[in-house]
């Protein structure tokens, strides 16, 4: 690989940049791997990463049938923090926002990881309560996760409206200042250029399209729309596509994938320091390197796969910004698209083994998962190499749809990204 | 101040109506008529902005909303606008402009270094590098690039404008008011179809409106144009709307429109709003948007004076305007010679017509040449000069392999180019039509898929005014045949694409340059150079998506409408594919920006969402309350006496209720009317509880289950006869309860007589709390008995109080004797208001949700959302006494028979009391087994290292009890009564011991005091 | 916004409804005969297609009613609305092909 | 004992100017009765009620100064003066007797206001996403609908002159809303 720096980058500008080489190889699909990870998004290519550093599985394909990074991972609002409420959440959220901390440079790439904090707003007396409940869960969990008074809220983020003449005013928040926000793209890109270097084949435009199984219901290949490969082991991160890939397997997934929006202002000069949630009146924004107010919107109702949605979804996300930040109403949209979120019916995700040998799946991150991207790869490595949980992720079985053992992170606060 | 470039006579421009702007604080002058873009070119003005990423000065460009330089913030304080494109900014007397993205002047700009180091800057170079040391990213490079990126200032005051909307139907709706639209809403309109027409510009024509020779039906242009627009504006069934851009295309032919209405007035109506956004939804869909002109990519192609040069003929003809006096035009495409052909007709100098292929000849050619014009064929430019304006082009001969021979220079003070032409299919596209390549015209065209949305004119790729006229009929005759239905029996047929003909150019001029020094720009907004493409190509980046992420090429403001063309063929040939192979990136709204405030529209202030309020709002508001916001209904929370805090008041309030009366409005819960000869059978399935045995006029607190065996609802149920029941709600779950119901009512058990009715809405509550509630009531209600033994706890009856009829149902969620007056709401106010009236030698005391929760925690009642979180089942909080037993079934029965709802181990509800009296618990607050090895923790966020076993759902102090209390769930709390359990603080460790959570009167027997 | 055909009132923004879900998944008789496997996967497994999917939704803000739609999750196009109790039904091959 | 019977106040009192002169105005109250109940009892329904509800969807039966409005399948609402509401339910309990259906009183449950003139729909359309062209929501049409954020009963009593049904506690709402919206006109 390699090395990016400073310098390099003094050096090759000598050059006129002539000498680059391709930061990923296309790959030629191979017969055979001994594990085959579906779905090039963040997650798939974190698994492959870390199957090869950490895991010594390196002859391993990440299979993507478009381009890397062009699900989820490329549409999302780049929101990290780790203050989930429940201890099994809190660890799984942890784990990422630690490894986030070192990424850029394990990775000799800078995913711009910015822990500008991540403020969420309570509006009434309900999410005060619970915004409470969070912080005090956290402290005791040792993520940091702070109250702040609406004044305080406003002198951490200046734009924000705290006027009472509000129709819901703010009354306080919450704050994550180790979260924060990363550069959506540079994280696949990252984790394939450094996976591929340790030998990982990325094969993008390559669809799996079967899953086939031998004696004993054992995995034994994938089909792909570029030929039959075999393997042991598949690990499936296909997000909003788990269902269609699951269903190869003749698995019914608990999962319903919906069109989630997302969209983005004319690039403006720094005027908006940290992020703010506010699940109440749903609104998340922040502000990227390049200048634009990256917002996101809410998922339409229905069941779709277009990674597009209604005009009435971007329009209630607006009214509640304008609301919370009247001085960005003469602002304007610049684009707005769509990503499909695979939504569980707790929200929290599924990583982990599943009735079919060799078959393991990494899912359900909904509305929420990027900022989980490096934890869930670590983790799902670790399920994949050994063939059982790691303790942080034994909780987030497929199972527990069957049993009950919910993580119900939905029903308790219904925070969601 | 003259207005230099100006012609005397022609144009659009109203000549006597002059009107002053400023641009930079510099006074100029304009007509009615002018863009803020066409006024300063008059006045000789091309540099009008800095570059984003190298601040490289810029000019305009283009005439239209695809302008990608001058992007200039217009207005000033509360109206301050960031980033508008001049040539959209319309002139208006006192508008006031400014340049953007330079320090400290447009002229001379420090940030212009990064021109000088920007071989260290290509394309994603901010991947590479500021990763050490690890902790200067955040204090030092972020800022930094954070501080360079973005273009204009964001406003700092809030928007004092309003923002309309509108819902609009039609059967055609037609984009864009250019020939081929204006023809296809006639058209539509004859053929009896209600019709939209819009166009984002200022007037309908589109490019007719720089048209002066050109005939249409042996009309003059202009004179047609005019015609056209009459009749269009006499028509009942057409609505044309100008400055109306049509942003987006969702699903099922839903297109959203921006309005602009007031942005081109000097002093707008007061209260008028600024813009309205329309949601049309349209039968059928033409778009009739035209094409987009493409620069040609040539090293420092983008000084100012270098523009397109459809766009000087328009500046030219529409406005009046010289762009420069020496032309130098570069084309790829013959419209370029158009163009010329204008300019030098206005006395333009063209210094010399540079056509890069190999054969310039052809009717316009051959015009040119006619007109003395000197044409260069095969000949290619090389670079350009000149600091703030272009003063010459390098040229050089070129062969069809690339080789460039011999260089010479041409002075000249402007630069047209035109590589050629884009159909703007961005609405098409969006719609997920599908596209097909023409190779001979070099572009994407409309290729069906798209129901109900059909193309016209140039932005199907048709060329020609009397083609892209007789197109527009037929699209309109279409659209209105497939809409109003049969009545057309003859449609004329869309004209037939004429593939001869010419589409321009998509790969860079070549020059003798090395090409990984130069800047030849694709993208101007966001500084992309073809360098930067084919660079993002040998790193590996081989879809065109990944290519546009990585140089961000087509991101900008313009969202590439002149540059993904260029981008793509240079992709193209970098990737050594077919451009087809590589395609486009995703068309996605909004086509140009949109105002926030557009989609926002009313919904601020009071309109952001509907407040609710009780008909005792009013009084309570008088009386000092505060009130608190539940879902949209406001609350009276407390009501303070001068002076009093929020503790003082509600202890007030609950020693009144608990010693004497006290009157509080409840009128937001839910209510819900059940009716019909199978209601129990249908309670019976969607409770948890028992209906059959319930005697009419008795009452039952009543709980109900999703199907996942969790809470979602409970209420006190009235039986009012044996086929009418009275069900309340959660004030929060009204609807969602309604809807459960009728959802199980309708599609499982749709063979039971009975039918809901909500009545939430139709009674006012008001209960009446407290050891003197009857004696109050007794003095209002004649025709009910109150007594005990008549009228029991938990019982129900229809009377009148005060002549007014009611449903008095005799309840507590206090622990008290406790009365709840359901009268018809606009009757609300009048029997609280006599309530209190007779109350008022009891000393009746208005309390509110704030008390109400202390009382009725100080009895352990829970409430749905606050002790409950959607994971709780009834057992968990001590409600398996109302399961009916005998019962095969009832919603989200099976699912509490399943491993994780058994398990002992489960949060139950239980009390709390704190060791220290004087302690109130933190709400949300966690719980712990074994007194923590450091009773104050270290440092902040240290993790405690023990297992959380529960937390603190509700606490207070109660005053009845004199001393905190609080309800939690812990794990297996029941087993642990009387144990000592740890609240771990940041101040430190709070002991505490479980409690039955029934603290106050466990027997019950104030309730009948 | 979708334009949905209620089978009563004909087609209306999809604003006036609210989703209800995949369709067609009858609850058991008696739940208690079902095992934990069973009941979960009535509970909670979805068939999430690529392609045609039927299911609920209610004309909530308009008369009320349950039915049920045969709408292609790749383009959002509906194929049919039918009323609560009749049955799914068949649609030309065209349109349900579901692409992969 | 106070006799608070004539004691009502309406929702809007205090918000609404009185004698407006604009595209909508406050109707006066009214009874309102929500009938449900299988299709086949309808028939005496109009016997008792004298108007016959109608079977079409989404149209509105009238008849002297009652009124009949589809609002489902098995959902109609009946409109009548103020103050009959209780002599109604009596007779239609002894017109459908021994039929099974519900009659809810829910005259104070929502509050009627009248937009009327050449202005109307345009007023309308502001906040409702329907077609109130005059083909596709004739006269005689009604039905529950969206006024921006508030749901509402639509009905269209004449050409140029809709009447509509809001919610007690949305009915401030709806009108701010409209007031905000006709400056748009
Ligand atoms: C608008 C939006 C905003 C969001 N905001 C946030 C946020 O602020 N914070 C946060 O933490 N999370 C957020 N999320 C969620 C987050 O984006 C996802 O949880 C996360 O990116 C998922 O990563 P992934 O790698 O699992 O999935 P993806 O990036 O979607 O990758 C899955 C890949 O699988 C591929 N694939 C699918 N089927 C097949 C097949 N058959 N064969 C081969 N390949 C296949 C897909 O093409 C895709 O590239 C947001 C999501 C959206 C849409
Ligand atoms: N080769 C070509 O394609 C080409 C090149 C140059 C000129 N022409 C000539 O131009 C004319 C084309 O006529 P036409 O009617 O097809 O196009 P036009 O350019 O005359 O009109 C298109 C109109 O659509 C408007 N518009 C575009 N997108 C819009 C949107 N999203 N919302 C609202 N308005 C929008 C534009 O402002 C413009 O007024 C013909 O005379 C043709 O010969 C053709
Ligand atoms: C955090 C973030 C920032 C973005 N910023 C921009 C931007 O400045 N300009 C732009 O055109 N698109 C921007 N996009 C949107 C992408 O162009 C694109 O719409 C998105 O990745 C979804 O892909 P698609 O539209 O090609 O389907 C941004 C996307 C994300 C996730
Ligand atoms: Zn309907």
């Amino acid at each position: 690989m390699q090395r990016f720096s400073a310098l390099a980058l003094i050096r090759h500008a000598f050059g006129g940049h002539r000498s680059w080489r391709p930061q990923w190889r296309a790959a030629e699909p191979k017969a055979a791997y001994d594990a085959v990870i579906v779905g090039g998004g963040g997650h798939g290519l974190a698994t492959a990463y870390y199957l090869a550093t950490e895991f010594g599985i390196s002859n391993v394909a990440v299979l993507e049938k478009g381009w890397i990074g062009g699900g989820n991972t490329g549409r999302n609002t780049t929101i990290i923090r780790s203050n989930y409420l429940f201890d099994e959440s809190a660890a799984l959220y942890d784990h990422a926002v630690k490894l986030w901390e070192g990424l850029s440079q394990a990775l000799n790439y800078n995913v711009m990881f910015s822990q500008r904090g991540v403020m969420m707003l309570a509006h009434n007396v309900h999410d005060q309560q619970s915004l409470q409940r969070h912080i005090h869960a956290n402290r005791l969990n040792g993520v940091d996760n702070e109250w702040l008074s609406a004044r305080q809220a406003k002198a951490f983020c200046p734009p924000l409206n705290i006027e009472k003449s509000m129709r819901y005013p703010v009354t306080g928040a919450a704050l994550q200042r180790r979260g924060g926000v990363a550069r959506h793209d540079a994280v696949a890109w990252g984790y394939a250029r450094a996976a591929d270097a340790m030998g990982v084949d990325i094969i993008e435009n390559c669809a799996v399209t079967a899953i086939r199984r031998g004696v004993g219901g054992a995995v034994e290949a994938v089909e792909t729309t570029r030929g039959t490969i075999e393997t042991r082991k598949i690990g499936v991160v296909a997000a909003g596509n788990t269902s269609t890939v699951m269903a190869m397997a003749d698995l019914r997934m608990p999962l319903e994938s919906y069109p989630l929006q997302a969209l983005v202002s004319e690039p403006v000069k720094p005027i908006f320091p940290c992020v703010v949630m506010s699940n109440t009146i749903h609104a998340y924004i922040s502000q990227s390197d390049k200048g634009e107010l990256v917002i996101g919107a809410g998922t339409d109702a229905y069941v779709s796969y277009t990674q597009r949605g209604a005009l009435h979804v971007p329009m209630h996300t607006l009214e509640a910004i304008c609301e919370l930040f009247p001085i960005f109403r003469r602002l304007r949209m610049l684009r707005n698209w769509g990503g499909i979120v695979d939504v569980t019916p707790d929200r929290s995700p599924i990583i982990g083994k599943t009735p079919v040998a060799g078959l393991y799946v990494n899912c359900g991150w909904g509305t929420g998962g990027f900022k989980a991207t490096p934890g869930s790869g670590h983790l799902f490595a670790w399920t994949l190499a050994k063939d059982e949980p790691h303790p942080i992720n034994a909780p987030f079985r497929l199972d527990r749809f069957r049993d009950g053992y919910l993580i119900d992170e939905a029903a308790a606060a219904a925070v969601a990204h | 101040m003259s207005a230099s470039c100006r012609l005397n006579a022609g144009g659009r421009i109203d000549r006597s109506r002059p009107l002053r702007f400023t641009f930079d604080r510099k006074v100029y002058e304009g007509f009615a008529g002018d863009t803020l873009a066409s006024a300063l070119l008059a006045n000789g003005v091309h540099l009008v902005g800095r570059s984003f990423k190298y601040h490289r000065p810029r000019g305009i460009v283009a005439a239209g909303s695809d302008e990608p330089n001058a992007l200039i913030a217009v207005g000033s304080d509360v109206r301050f606008t960031p980033n508008l494109r001049a040539t959209q900014v319309e002139l208006y007397d006192g508008l006031v402009a400014q340049s953007q993205n330079h320090w400290p002047s447009l002229g001379f700009d420090f940030g212009a270094v990064n021109d000088v180091f920007s071989p260290l800057f290509p394309a994603g170079f901010y991947y590479k590098t500021f990763m050490w040391p690890k902790s200067a990213w955040k204090r030092l490079y972020e800022p930094k690039i954070r501080a360079m990126a973005g273009l204009g200032r964001a406003p700092t005051l809030p928007d004092p404008d309003n923002y309309a909307q509108r819902h609009a139907h039609c059967d055609a709706l037609i984009i864009g008011a250019g020939p081929a639209g204006i023809a296809a809403a006639l058209a539509a309109e004859a053929h009896g179809a209600r019709v939209i027409l819009c166009d984002e510009q200022a007037e309908l024509g589109g490019s007719l409106l720089a048209e002066r020779k050109a005939t249409i039906d042996a009309k003059s242009a202009p004179s047609w144009l005019a015609d056209a627009v009459a009749k269009l504006s006499r028509s009942a069934k057409v609505r044309w709307l100008s400055r109306t851009t049509a942003f987006g295309s969702f699903p099922h032919n839903m297109i959203g429109l921006v309005e602009r209405l007031t942005d081109h007035l000097a002093a707008p109506a007061e209260g008028r709003p600024r813009e309205r956004l329309w949601q049309v939804r349209a039968k059928e869909v033409v778009l009739a948007t035209g094409a987009l002109e493409r620069p040609l990519v040539f090293p420092d192609n983008d000084r100012p004076g270098i523009m397109l040069a459809d766009a000087a003929r328009q500046y030219l003809l529409r406005y009046a305007v010289k762009p420069g006096s020496r032309a130098v035009v570069a084309a790829a495409h013959d419209e370029a010679y158009r163009a010329a052909i204008e300019l030098a007709a206005e006395s333009v100098e063209i210094v010399a017509i540079v056509d890069i292929r190999e054969d310039a000849s052809g009717p316009w050619a051959d015009r040119a040449r006619a007109a003395g014009l000197p044409v260069l064929s095969a000949t290619t430019i090389c670079g350009t000069r000149g600091r703030h304006r272009v003063s010459s082009v390098e040229i050089a001969p070129c062969r069809p392999d690339g080789k460039v021979g011999a260089r010479s220079r041409l002075d000249c003070d402007v630069v047209l180019m035109c590589g050629g032409f884009t159909p703007t299919i961005h609405l098409f596209s969006q719609a997920r039509g599908k596209l097909r390549f023409s190779e001979k015209l070099n572009a994407f065209l409309p290729d069906g898929g798209a129901e109900g949305i059909r193309c016209a004119g140039a932005c199907r790729g048709i060329s020609g005014l009397d083609a892209v006229v007789a197109d527009g009929v037929a699209a309109g005759e279409a659209a209105a045949r497939d809409a109003v239905g049969g009545r057309i029996e003859a449609v004329h047929a869309p004209v037939p694409l004429s593939e001869d003909e010419d589409g321009g150019r998509l790969e860079p001029l070549p020059h003798h340059r090395s090409p990984h020094r130069v800047k030849a720009f694709v993208d101007f907004q966001n500084d992309v150079t073809a360098k930067d493409v084919k660079l993002a190509v040998r790193e590996g980046f081989r879809s065109i998506e990944h290519i546009k992420r990585y140089t961000t090429t087509g991101m900008a403001t313009d969202q590439g409408k002149t540059s993904n063309m260029n981008a793509l063929g240079i992709a193209a040939s970098a990737l050594d594919k077919p451009v087809p192979a590589v395609g486009l990136t995703t068309f996605r709204m909004p086509y140009t920006p949109v105002t926030f405030g557009a989609f926002a529209g009313s919904a601020r202030g009071n309109l952001f969402d509907p407040v609710r309020v009780t008909a005792t709002h009013d009084w309570a508001s008088a009386k000092g309350a505060v009130f608190e916001d539940v879902g949209q209904w406001k609350r009276a929370r407390y009501f303070p006496l001068k002076g009093e805090d929020m503790h003082g008041a509600v202890a007030r309030e609950c020693q009144a209720v608990r010693q004497s009366v006290g009157i509080f409005d409840g009128s937001t819960l839910g209510k819900i009317e059940i009716v019909g000869p199978d209601a129990a059978e249908f309670m019976n399935r969607i409770y948890v509880n028992p209906w059959n045995k319930l005697e009419p006029g008795r009452c039952r607190y009543g709980v109900m289950l999703r199907e996942d065996g969790s809470i979602l609802d409970d209420g006190v149920v009235g039986r009012l006869a044996s086929d009418r029941f009275h069900v309340t709600t959660t004030t929060g779950g009204a609807a969602q309860v309604l809807n459960h119901m009728e959802d199980f009512l309708q599609t499982e058990w749709s063979g039971l007589d009975c039918w809901l009715t909500s009545a939430t809405e139709q009674w006012a509550v008001i209960a009446v709390q407290g050891p003197d509630s009857r004696k109050v009531l007794e003095r209002l209600v004649d025709d009910i008995d109150l007594s005990s033994a008549a009228m029991p706890h938990m019982s129900v009856r229809e009377g009148h109080i005060c002549g007014v009829p009611t449903r008095l149902f005799r309840v507590s969620f206090t622990g008290e004797l406790g009365f709840e007056i359901n009268v018809p709401a606009d009757f609300g106010r009048a029997i609280w208001e006599a309530v209190f009236d007779a109350g008022f030698s009891r000393a009746i005391t208005p309390y509110g949700t704030e008390a109400m929760h202390v009382m009725r925690a100080e009895k352990g009642y829970i409430i749905v959302g606050q002790d409950t979180d959607g994971t709780v089942t009834p057992d968990d909080v001590g409600l398996s006494w109302a399961i009916g037993k005998a019962k095969m079934d009832f919603v989200g029965k099976r699912s509490l028979t399943r491993p994780a709802m058994t398990d002992p181990d489960r949060k139950q509800l239980v009390g709390l009391l704190p060791e220290d009296p004087e302690l109130v618990l933190e709400e949300g607050a966690q719980i712990i087994a074994e007194l923590p090895a450091d009773a104050k923790p270290k440092s902040k966020d240290a993790p405690i290292g023990q297992k959380m076993i529960g937390h603190v759902t509700s606490s207070y102090f109660s005053a009845a009890l004199d001393r905190g209390i609080a309800l939690a769930m812990v794990a297996g709390g029941r087993r642990r009564m009387g144990e000592t359990l740890f609240v771990p603080m940041p101040q430190g460790v709070i002991k505490v011991v479980v409690t039955n959570p029934v603290f106050l009167d466990p027997e019950g027997k104030r309730l009948d005091a | 916004m979708l334009l949905i055909d209620c089978p009563f009132c004909g087609k209306r923004p999809e604003l006036e409804f609210r989703y209800g879900g995949e369709a067609h998944l009858a609850r058991p008789a008696d739940p208690a005969d079902l095992g934990d496997k069973a009941w979960g996967q009535f509970l909670y497994g979805r068939s999430n297609p690529r392609g045609v999917h039927a299911e609920r939704w209610r004309h909530v803000h308009g008369c009320g009613r349950f039915f049920n739609a045969l709408r292609d999750t790749t383009n959002d196009r509906f194929a049919a609305t039918y009323k609560i109790g009749e049955e799914r039904p068949a649609i030309p091959e065209a349109e349900g092909a579901a692409s992969a | 004992m106070p006799d608070l019977t004539q004691a009502r106040q309406s929702v809007l009192e205090g918000i609404e100017a009185s004698g407006r002169a604009g595209t909508f105005s406050l109707l006066p109250p009214l009874s309102r009765l929500n009938y449900r109940g299988r299709i086949s009892t309808v028939g005496r329904v109009a016997a008792a009620f004298g108007v016959e509800p109608a079977m079409e969807p989404c149209r509105a039966a009238i008849f002297g100064d009652r009124a009949a409005l589809w609002l489902g399948p098995d959902e109609w609402l009946l409109l009548a003066k103020e103050g009959e509401a209780r002599s109604i339910i009596d007779r239609l309990a002894i017109a459908l007797a021994p039929l099974s259906y519900s009659l809810v009183d829910v005259s104070h449950r929502q509050v009627a206001l009248k937009i009327a003139g050449p202005q109307a729909e345009l007023l309308l359309n502001a906040g409702c996403p329907l077609d109130l062209d005059r083909q596709a929501f004739p006269v005689g049409m009604c039905t529950r609908t969206l006024l921006q954020k508030t749901e509402i009963v639509l009905w269209r009593v004449a050409e140029t002159e809709f009447h509509i049904e809001v919610a007690r506690s949305f009915a401030p709402y709806a009108w701010r809303f409209l007031e905000q919206a006709e400056r748009d006109l």
